[in-house]
Order: C-alpha cells, then structure tokens, then sequence
C-alpha cells in the first residue's frame, strides 16, 4: 500500500501557503539584495518551491535534513522560523546560524536541519552519517539529503550512494535536477542525463517525479519514507525542476533561451496548483489572497526581524572556532 | 592601456592559446558561463569547444586529467573555481602532481598550470573564502605563485606554462576588478623571485596578493609619521626567494609579515622562521606576524573585516613593531 | 567485424612465454623479499598473469598504460625489460624510476608506462587525461587503466568514467576484479556486485570476461580497443580473476578460505593454457618447459642485473623534485 | 604490564567501546582484516559488525559519514589507514569538520576522532610515507595530536573522544611495534600540553612522535660530551602549548626543533616563529630545524633514511647549535 495525502482543503492551504511564503520570502531577498542588505551569494530557489514543500510535508520530527547553499525553500518548508532565517541572511546575531553562515549556511538544531552546505556534493556522505546515526540507535528518522543535478558528477555522490545502499541506511536522496549546474546544461556534464537510473547502479530504488507538482513530490516522499520506515533501504527521487532566476546573483543567463526560461514558467508550480485547487473547488480565489497577504505580512514580519537584530560583537569573532561542549 | 587584473589573465590566456598549440583550458562553467569570475569570458567562442573546455562538477577527475595530459605532452591550464573546492582534488595535486616526476626517476614531467581563486573580502562565508596558498607552499614538487599586479597576472601566466613542473596560480578573488596600466606587450615574468615595491628603511612590509595593496596603503600612511616601510611583494610562495627578504631586513632591522592566511603554520611562520635563522643577527626586534585570525571565515562584514588584515591593523602593527608602545627593546 | 587474435604456434608460445615470465619473476620476487632485498609493500600479481598478457597483446606501441601498485606483470607483458624492473625492486639506481619508486611505483617512457600508483583509483584521471591528450592531438593511442576491483567505490573512479564517457575520450578501463580489496570481499563493499554494470550506468559498453582465460581477455581487449579507434568512446572491462597469495607480504588472509583458494588455483590460467594448447597440438611439453627455463634464466639475469647495480649518491636525493625540463 | 604501541591503542579502543554505547569504529579493513597496522585486530569479533565497520574505499563518504553521525550524538572513531589516503577525505575534514561548528553558529558540535598513520621508515616510497600532521595543524576547528608513548597512545584517544571538537591522532608507523611498560589502568592523557621528557640545561630539542625517540638516543649521545638537552615532546600540534616551550627555551637558550614533516611551512616553521616572536631575548642563538628533506619520500633505505632526521643528524645539529663550528654568536 502506498502511502497518500489526504488533500483536503486545510492540506491545500498548507501546500499553496507553504510554497507562496517561500516565493515571496525569495523575492524580498532579491531586492533587499540589491539594496545590499544582504551579500555574499544568494541563490535563489523561485521556480523550485514544490520540492520543498512536497518533501517536507512528508517527514516527522524525528527526520534530518541535509542541504545546499540554495536551501531557502528547504528552511522555510522544513519549519524554520522566517524572522531568523531572514536574520541569517543579514548576518545578524538573532539570525539561525548567530549570522555567522548567512544564505548558504542556514542550520537550525531544532529541526534537525543539518545546513546549507556550499560545497556541491559535500552534504551527502554527511546524510549517510546521519542516517548511519540512527540506523545503529534504532531511531525511526529518515536523513533527507536534497542536493542538485550537478552534485552528480561529484565523487562523493558516488560514495555515498554506494555507502547507504551497502548499509541498508534510512537516507532519502533528492535530487532536484533543474537541468542546469551554474551555466551548465545537464547534457554538457553527465553522460547519462537520467539520474535516477545512476542511483538505480547502486540498487537504490529509484524515481522521477514532476518537481513542478507538489501533490506528486509528496505523494513520492511518502512512499519512499514508507518504503525506508519499512527497512527497504536508501531510496531515491528525482524531482525534475527549473529555476526561473538566474544561478546567483551575479550571472547572465547567457547560457539559456529566454524561451525556455518561459515554457518552464508556464509551470509555475504555485499558479498551478493554485489553478487546479481552485478549478476543483477546494479553494477559492480569496483562499489564496488570504494565503498571500498572510505570507507578506510575514515577510514584512522577517525584515522587521532582522533589522531589528543586533549584530555579533567582535570580541566573539572566533568563537564556536572549538566547542566548549557538544550542544545538548 | 587601462584595464583590469581579469582582463589581464584572460590576455595572458589568450596569448597562450594563440602561441602554443599544446594549450588548453579545462574547468567548471569557463565556456559558456564564462568562469565564475568572468575570467574567461569569450575564450570559447574564440577559441572552440576543443581548446575551452567546461567540465562537470568533478574537481579529482579534471585535475587528474590535466596531470595525464601534461604528462603526455600537453600544457594544460586548469580552472578550480577556488581554493576551497580544490581539496576535492588534493589527492590528485599532492599524490600525483608533485610526486610522479621524482617517483618515476625524472622519466616524466608535469607541466600543468592550475588557477585558482582565493581569499576573504567578498562575504562568502567559511566554505568560499579561505586563503590556502601558504599551505600548499609546504608541498615539494609544486611551485606556488599569488600574482598581485596585473603584469604580474599576465607575465606569470606565461612563464608558468613555461616550467616544467605544476605550477598553482592564486588569485585573490578582491584583484579581479582592480583596474592599472598595462603594456599591451607586457611580457613573461619569472615565477621566482620577490619584488620591492616600496622602498624604505624602517620596516619590511612582506606580504602578497590583496594584501600587498592594503600595506601599501599603510606604508603611505606610515610615511605621514615619518615611518619608512619597505613593502615586499613576495609573488611565488614556494620557493620562497629568501635573499630579496633577507637583503631588506639588513636595511631595516625590523619585519612585519602580513598575510591573510591563518596564522599558524602559515606562509607567515615560514618567512618568521627562516628571518630567524638567517637573519637573527640583523634584528632589532622580534619578527612580527600579522595574519588571517584563526578562525572560519564568517559572512558579516565586520567579522570577516576583523578576520583577515586591513589597513588600519596593518599600520597599527608597523607602528607597534617601530615605536613599541609596551617593553622597550 | 570482430577482432581476433590469430592463434598460431607462436602467438600461444608467446601467450604462455609471457605468463610464465611473470610468474617467475613475481616468485622470485617473493623470496627476494624474504631475504630483505626487496623491501617496503609487495603486491603479487601471481594468479592474474592471463589480464596483463592478454591486454598487452592488443595494444600498440602509441597506446599507454596507466597501473597500479600490482603492476609487474602489466610492466611485464607491455615490455619493460626484466633487469632494469628487477632493479627498481631493489631500489637501484638502474632501476626504471632509478629506485626511487620501488615495487608500488613503476613507470617507463619507453613503453609508455605512466605509473605505479599506490592510490586506490588515483590513476584513473591520468587516463583519462591521457586520453584527452591523444583526442586533442588526434593520436591513434588509447590509453589504458588498470585497476582493481577495490578502485571502484573510490569518487575518482565515478567522476572519470563520467568524463570519459561524455567527451567520448580514447580510454580502456580494465577492472581487474579479483573479489577482494586487501582483506574486503566485494559484497562487503559494493551494493552492486557486478562492476560491468556500473561501468554501464555512464552509458559506457562494458563487458565482463573470465580474466583466467589469457585467450578470452586478448579477444575481448581486440575488440574493445577496435571499438575505441573506430570512435565509439571509452570502454570497460571486468576481467574476473583471483589473486593466489596475500594480498602484500603481511597479510595471512584470515579473510578468505583456503578452500575457496584452492578452487580458483584450479583455474590457474598459465596451466590452463598450457594444458590445452598441449591438447589441441599447439604445443609440445617440451615447447613449455622451454618457455619456463628460458623465463627462469631471464630472471636470474634480472636479479644479477639488479644486484650489480649501483644506489643513486645520497648527494641526488633531492633530483627531479623539481625538474629542470620536459624530457623530451 | 610490558605491551605495545599497537596494543595500548586497541587497549583505548576496546576501553572506549566498552565505557560508551556511542563508540562505533569504522575504516578500511579495520574489521575482517583487522586493520592494515593490525591495530584493530580481534575487534570485530569481541564487538561485531555493528560497531566495528568495515568500509569500502571512499575515504571521503566515510569520513563525512563519521562527521554526520558525530553530529548526530554519537562518537565515531574513524581510522584511515595512512595520512597520505586522507587527501582524498579533506574536503570534508576541513570544509565540513572544522568549520561547521562555527558556521553554524555553535548549534552543532562535531565529536569526531579520526585516527592515521603517518611518517616515513619503512620504505613505502612517496605515496605512503608523509608526514602531513604538522600541515593538518595549520586548520582552526581541528584539535591535532601525535602520540609517541603507549601512555599517550592510549590515553589521548580517551581524551579525543571526550572532546567536542574534531581531534585528529596521528600515529607514526614505526611506533607500532614499540615496546613498554603500561600500566593495566593508564587514564586520560590531556589532549593538550607538552611533555618534558628529558629535563637538561644546554638547548631544548622539540619534537613529537617517532623523532622524540631518536632525539631522546641523541640527548644521551651528547650527554657523554658534556651536553645536557632538553628533550621536549609536543604531544600536540594543534594547540600548540608554547609555555613549556618558552620556559624550556628561557632554560637553555638554544633551541632545536626536530620534525620528519617537511621543512618549510611545517610545524616547525611555527614553533621557530613563535620563539622568534615569544621568546626572542631568550636565545643565545638562532632557533634551529632539523626537518624532512623536501622530497617526496624515496624508496630505497640509503635515501628514506637520508630524507628524515636520524639520531647522527640530530646529534651534529645540536652540537652545531651549542658548539658552532662555523661562525661566533
Ligand atoms: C565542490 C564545488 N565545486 C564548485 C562549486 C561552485 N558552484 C556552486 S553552485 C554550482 C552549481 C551546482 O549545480 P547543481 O548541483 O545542479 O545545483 P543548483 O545550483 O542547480 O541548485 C557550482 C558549480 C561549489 N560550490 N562546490
Ligand atoms: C586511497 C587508498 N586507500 C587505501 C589504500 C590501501 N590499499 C592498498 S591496496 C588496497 C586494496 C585495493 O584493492 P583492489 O582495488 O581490489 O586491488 P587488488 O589489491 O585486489 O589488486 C588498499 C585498501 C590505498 N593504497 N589507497
Ligand atoms: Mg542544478
Ligand atoms: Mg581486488
């Protein structure tokens, strides 16, 4: 039996609430960045939401999350609060991380959420680690490593699917394959373009999923959850997806049609199961102004946050260098 | 000419492929992204996909395979986004690069080139921003270079292909939009040997890449009170031209290393101690260190502008190491 | 159109002249060892002989080979004079690297012998640079790589099959897989046993023959390499064997039955060979213990040669640290 | 109790696993093999397979994997079987281990050890002989520690895995078969803190692991010409305890840093350049190295042994620095 969710119109609120808080935290980002609130590397998730939102819908408490540097959406769905995350990304003391990470190294303890990791491929031997952890405490929680197409070509991609699958490890591998790593074309950088069949060379079950359709991220992560619940072993997704902006802030697209750019706009994944709940009646039009002004409010909210923050005092500059203790 | 450290390199890139068949360019996103830093922006188009090559994200693979091609007679320049994702390929530089030459009895050479960027002042937190050069200087078999000027981008380039052996290029990721005069036939430069880029007669001022502009701001400041630095640009980290050091400490008696790496075991504590050994008899004081606060690089700007040196650190420690405020020497 | 080796009287002399050189000399090898002449690691290829001589048969002389650690016999069969080999064992400046590599690091420009490398998989790169090299020049030249079985959960074996496979690079992979890493039987280290099919996850053709049968490999290396010349790209092959002895000189193989030892002795591919080509007629008894008298006479000239030797001056401990030019 | 180095590590080990559930240890053939120093030998069977590891070769996923599930709460040992392998696992020791307490603000701490062995002696050529500790010690975030006594063998990794911080032991290969006394019950050794192992008047010899033992026979041989050194073994690299070092030097006045890791930008650059710095009025001569030749480790035994300091070396570099031959202090 597969597991499902139950769509009903609370569930389709979540859904559509969760992937328009994320959007418009996202585009706040993006002008805050050109006012220069916030600097370094900003990557931005606008397009991706669904993925997020499917996935963690399906994880317990008791579930880690290991990320990219491109994990605001992840943040957010995962149930980190927005004022720290947006204090983070001003690098300000009541920012998750104290500010010390900013946009790419949001971690959050209470959520089990292992990072931001800016070194394409770095996360995963440490999800394996993670799951490996629980695997030999006899814990129920799954390690959910969301990684790009481009972390593929990595020797530690290879490693630790090798690793978790030789161990029988509770790890969900997600790759969001937006076709593109920085300027470059899936086709320039894999020999073989279908990645799932690349985890399936590890025995690792494997799926595509429409990363533009939330209920069918969700409805994959649930099973695959069930099935390592179940003791079947790692598992993988696919989630085929596109990002609308650019890679950071700093490129020109140079490398892609403004064409293709739009035909993948056409399935926005917001607009879109927004068109369909409300189509089927499950929402109405106002549903979604109301989920809207909710999210801006608390964009609004997050800004005033992180403003408000102080930041750290210099004399702290190295601490958390070395740990006095293991945090309880 | 008027232009810029980047342009500089994508000059000497450019002069390589057109001099010298053998030349290659291999890394991520340097065609059609045009490198991350916009190095090589236009090279593809200029040059073809054969000779401008982007790769996937496998910095092992592509390193190694710059090793196999030099080895088999090729002059490969490899982009490595930064220093910090070269580690992914730490196996193939140190296990393989500076190795294979000795190991196999000089039978085969390693004429590689590879370019990396380098170093803080951009908030792009601990994964993104670590100045590592210093510490591959400690590798036998590579030479390290960390050109500071654009003719030394350019001239460098040029004489790295020329060596035999593999030659690591750091780029302090704060010199790409630095804008100077540069000969449009400025020509090789060799990969060894400091320059004095300031004379002076108090202090030695020895240091390299972004931090070789910030003590020269210093040094200006320093001259308003009647303080002479002398600013060396060391230029190649490995091998360390020992005589240019030495010769400026015997004018001043008194050195100041600055270096945005971490402290310990840091280029830094190389040149300490080696002013120690050969120079200890030339000293008026202790040599002094001002280097990267050992710590991983944080995002705020504050705290990344207190993690690495800067002007007013720089120019304090000068005056600290002349006019000690504390014991007398 | 397959190729196919032409198997007359003297091709089958050479086949097992060349096994039996290996032999011979790994033997001797051993009790050199034992007398403290050759010191430091020593991998014996002994019972794999069949890989390195029907590999070498099919190459030419603008084909390179990249090694590993076990590599006497692929120096062996790819030509590499018996003395200078047997002096690199010892350490003399006669030697092939001059002694300063040793048994683990073997490398002739002559035959283009790039190496000798005692890190599992970091030879892989090196092919497939190699290969970039002669695609770049437009070379007729393959380039080989050898490695074991063990190579393959390494990141650098994942990242260099995808970059040979993409840029359809002039490469062989030979995985020699003899079932164990030093003491790890392959289902203790791989979720998927069968290498073949990994190399098949990069869209690589990749074909699993019985490394025990000299025959068989040289017709399945005929083929790949006519493949590789005729533009298809890279190509694979798992050679199944089995090493007889220890893993190194230190290892009392706790790990493995001497039962199952014995089973895979009786595959023993030199007496294999010589068995039925004794059968078929190809050759007399005698024919055979020609070869090895006159293999064993090579050795004791190799030994004389390495023990004539002289020791490079401590004064040169330092040349070619750093070189003064590109040997042309 | 007479034992080895070998055994007072299995000893820590076993201890460990016994006094905490958290304890797992994984590596390449630490289990069926019994690890490639034969360290771990008997483990498997006394603690099974859940707890005793074997890994395939994938320095890098199982290391990362050991960070993960020292994050996760538990308390991996991680055994790579030489420092030249782990290389190939520096991306994640120094991206991830060192710097993620930090970047993430101290929410997550990182418990790791992560034990190898290292140096040169048993002709293992230029691929398994280096001694890349005193290189490892330049990062922040990583506690690096060399034991050179069964005492120190064993109780450090007691110490290492009480520590939050990730602490890397490194263990010279020609330590394993050394023999001592050991007491059944031998503690916790302090990670940090340097030993005096000799006390003397005439110079200070500092050094750590395999070398300590060499100085100690040198220090005895310059004991029958009327020289007493000082013999002092750093224990740890990272932090270095430069109290006892200064005090020893305000003693004898001389010092003599002995490293078989490569000269420049080793950790002897460090110790040189913080005795330049610290205690530059103490010393009656220029701080001396004795180091690993800068070569990459050859095979035959004439040269290994010429690559690394060996007793006679020690011994005329000591005597140089306190009977020059050369030029008058
Ligand atoms: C090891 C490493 N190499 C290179 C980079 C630079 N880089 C940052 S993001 C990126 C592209 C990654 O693409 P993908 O994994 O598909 O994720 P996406 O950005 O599409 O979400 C690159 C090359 C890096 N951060 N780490
Ligand atoms: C990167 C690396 N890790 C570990 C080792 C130690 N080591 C040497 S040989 C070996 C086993 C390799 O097995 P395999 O690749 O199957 O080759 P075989 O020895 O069977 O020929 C190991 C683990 C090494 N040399 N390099
Ligand atoms: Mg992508
Ligand atoms: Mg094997």
């Amino acid at each position: 039996m597969t597991a499902k969710p139950h769509l009903d119109r609370e569930h389709a609120r979540h859904l559509l609430g969760q992937m328009l808080r994320i959007r418009l935290f996202e585009e706040r980002c993006a002008e805050l960045y050109t006012q220069q609130k916030i600097r370094g590397f900003l990557h931005l998730y606008v397009g991706e939401e669904a993925n997020a939102v499917g996935i963690a819908c399906a994880l317990s408490a008791a579930d880690s999350i290991v990320s990219t540097y491109r994990e605001h959406g992840h943040a957010l769905a995962r149930g980190i609060a927005m004022g720290p995350l947006m204090a983070e990304m001003y690098g300000k003391a009541n920012g998750t991380s104290a500010g010390r990470g900013g946009s790419m190294h949001v971690f959050d303890r209470a959520t089990r959420f292992y990072g931001g990791n800016a070194i394409v491929g770095g996360g995963l031997p440490l999800a394996v680690g993670l799951g490996l952890a629980e695997k030999l405490r006899g814990g129920a929680g799954v390690a959910v490593c969301l990684f790009g197409e481009g972390a593929v070509a990595e020797g530690e991609f290879h490693e630790s699917l090798n690793l978790a699958a030789l161990w029988k490890l509770p790890v969900l591998f997600v790759c969001e394959n937006n076709l593109y790593a920085m300027g470059s074309a899936i086709e320039r950088t894999e020999s073989e373009t279908a990645i799932f069949r690349k985890a399936e060379s590890y025995r690792v079950e494997a799926h595509q999923v429409d990363g533009m359709d939330v209920v069918a991220v969700e409805v994959a992560a649930l099973g695959a959850l069930e099935r390592i619940r179940g003791g079947a072993g790692p598992q993988f997704l696919e989630c085929m997806t596109y990002r609308f902006r650019a890679h950071s802030m700093f490129d020109a697209q140079l490398y892609r049609d403004r064409a293709e750019v739009e035909r993948w706009k056409e399935r926005d994944p917001i607009r879109r199961f927004g068109d369909w709940a409300t189509a089927s009646g499950l929402l109405h039009v106002a549903d979604i102004e109301a989920l809207r002004e909710a999210a801006s409010a608390e964009v609004d909210a997050a800004v005033a946050f992180a403003e408000a923050g102080a930041w750290e005092p210099v004399e702290d500059l190295c601490r958390h260098t070395l740990m006095d203790a293991v945090p309880a | 000419m008027t232009t810029t450290y980047r342009e500089a390199i994508k000059q000497a890139i450019r002069d390589a492929l057109n001099r010298d068949e053998r030349v290659f360019l291999m890394g991520e996103d340097v065609g059609r992204y045009g490198g991350c830093y916009a190095v090589t922006k236009g090279l593809l188009e200029e040059f073809g996909e054969a000779r401008i090559r982007d790769t996937p994200l496998s910095e092992s693979a592509f390193v190694g395979a710059g090793i196999g091609a030099a080895m088999a007679g090729l002059r490969p320049i490899v982009e490595i986004m930064t220093v910090n994702f070269s580690l992914l390929a730490l196996d193939q530089i140190v296990n393989n690069a500076a190795t294979i030459p000795h190991m196999s009895g000089g039978q085969f050479a390693v004429p590689l080139v590879i370019r990396m960027a380098t170093g803080a002042g951009r908030q792009l937190a601990a994964q993104h921003s670590h100045s590592l050069e210093g510490w591959y200087a400690h590798i036998p078999g590579l030479k390290i270079v960390a050109p500071a000027t654009l003719e030394d981008a350019r001239g460098m380039l040029w004489s790295a292909l020329e060596d035999p052996n593999p030659v690591l290029i750091f780029e302090q990721v704060n010199l790409y939009n630095m804008e100077a005069e540069l000969a449009a036939d400025a020509g090789a430069v060799p990969l060894c040997g400091a320059a004095v880029r300031r004379a002076g007669r108090d202090l030695s001022l020895v240091t390299y890449g972004a931090s070789l502009h910030k003590s020269l701001v210093a040094a200006q400041l320093l001259a308003t009170e009647g303080i002479e630095a002398e600013v060396i640009d060391l230029r190649s980290l490995r091998p360390l031209d020992d005589a240019t050091i030495m010769a400026s400490l015997a004018r001043t008696r008194r050195i100041l290393v600055v270096d945005e790496g971490w402290r310990s075991g840091g280029i830094s504590a190389e040149i300490c101690a080696r002013v120690a050994e050969q120079g200890f008899y030339d000293l008026d004081a202790p040599p002094a260190r001002l280097c990267g606060v050992e710590v991983p690089i944080p995002y705020p700007k504050h705290l990344e502008d207190a993690a690495i040196p800067q002007v007013e650190t720089i120019h304090a420690a000068a005056l600290e190491l002349v006019r000690p405020s504390g014991r007398s020497t």
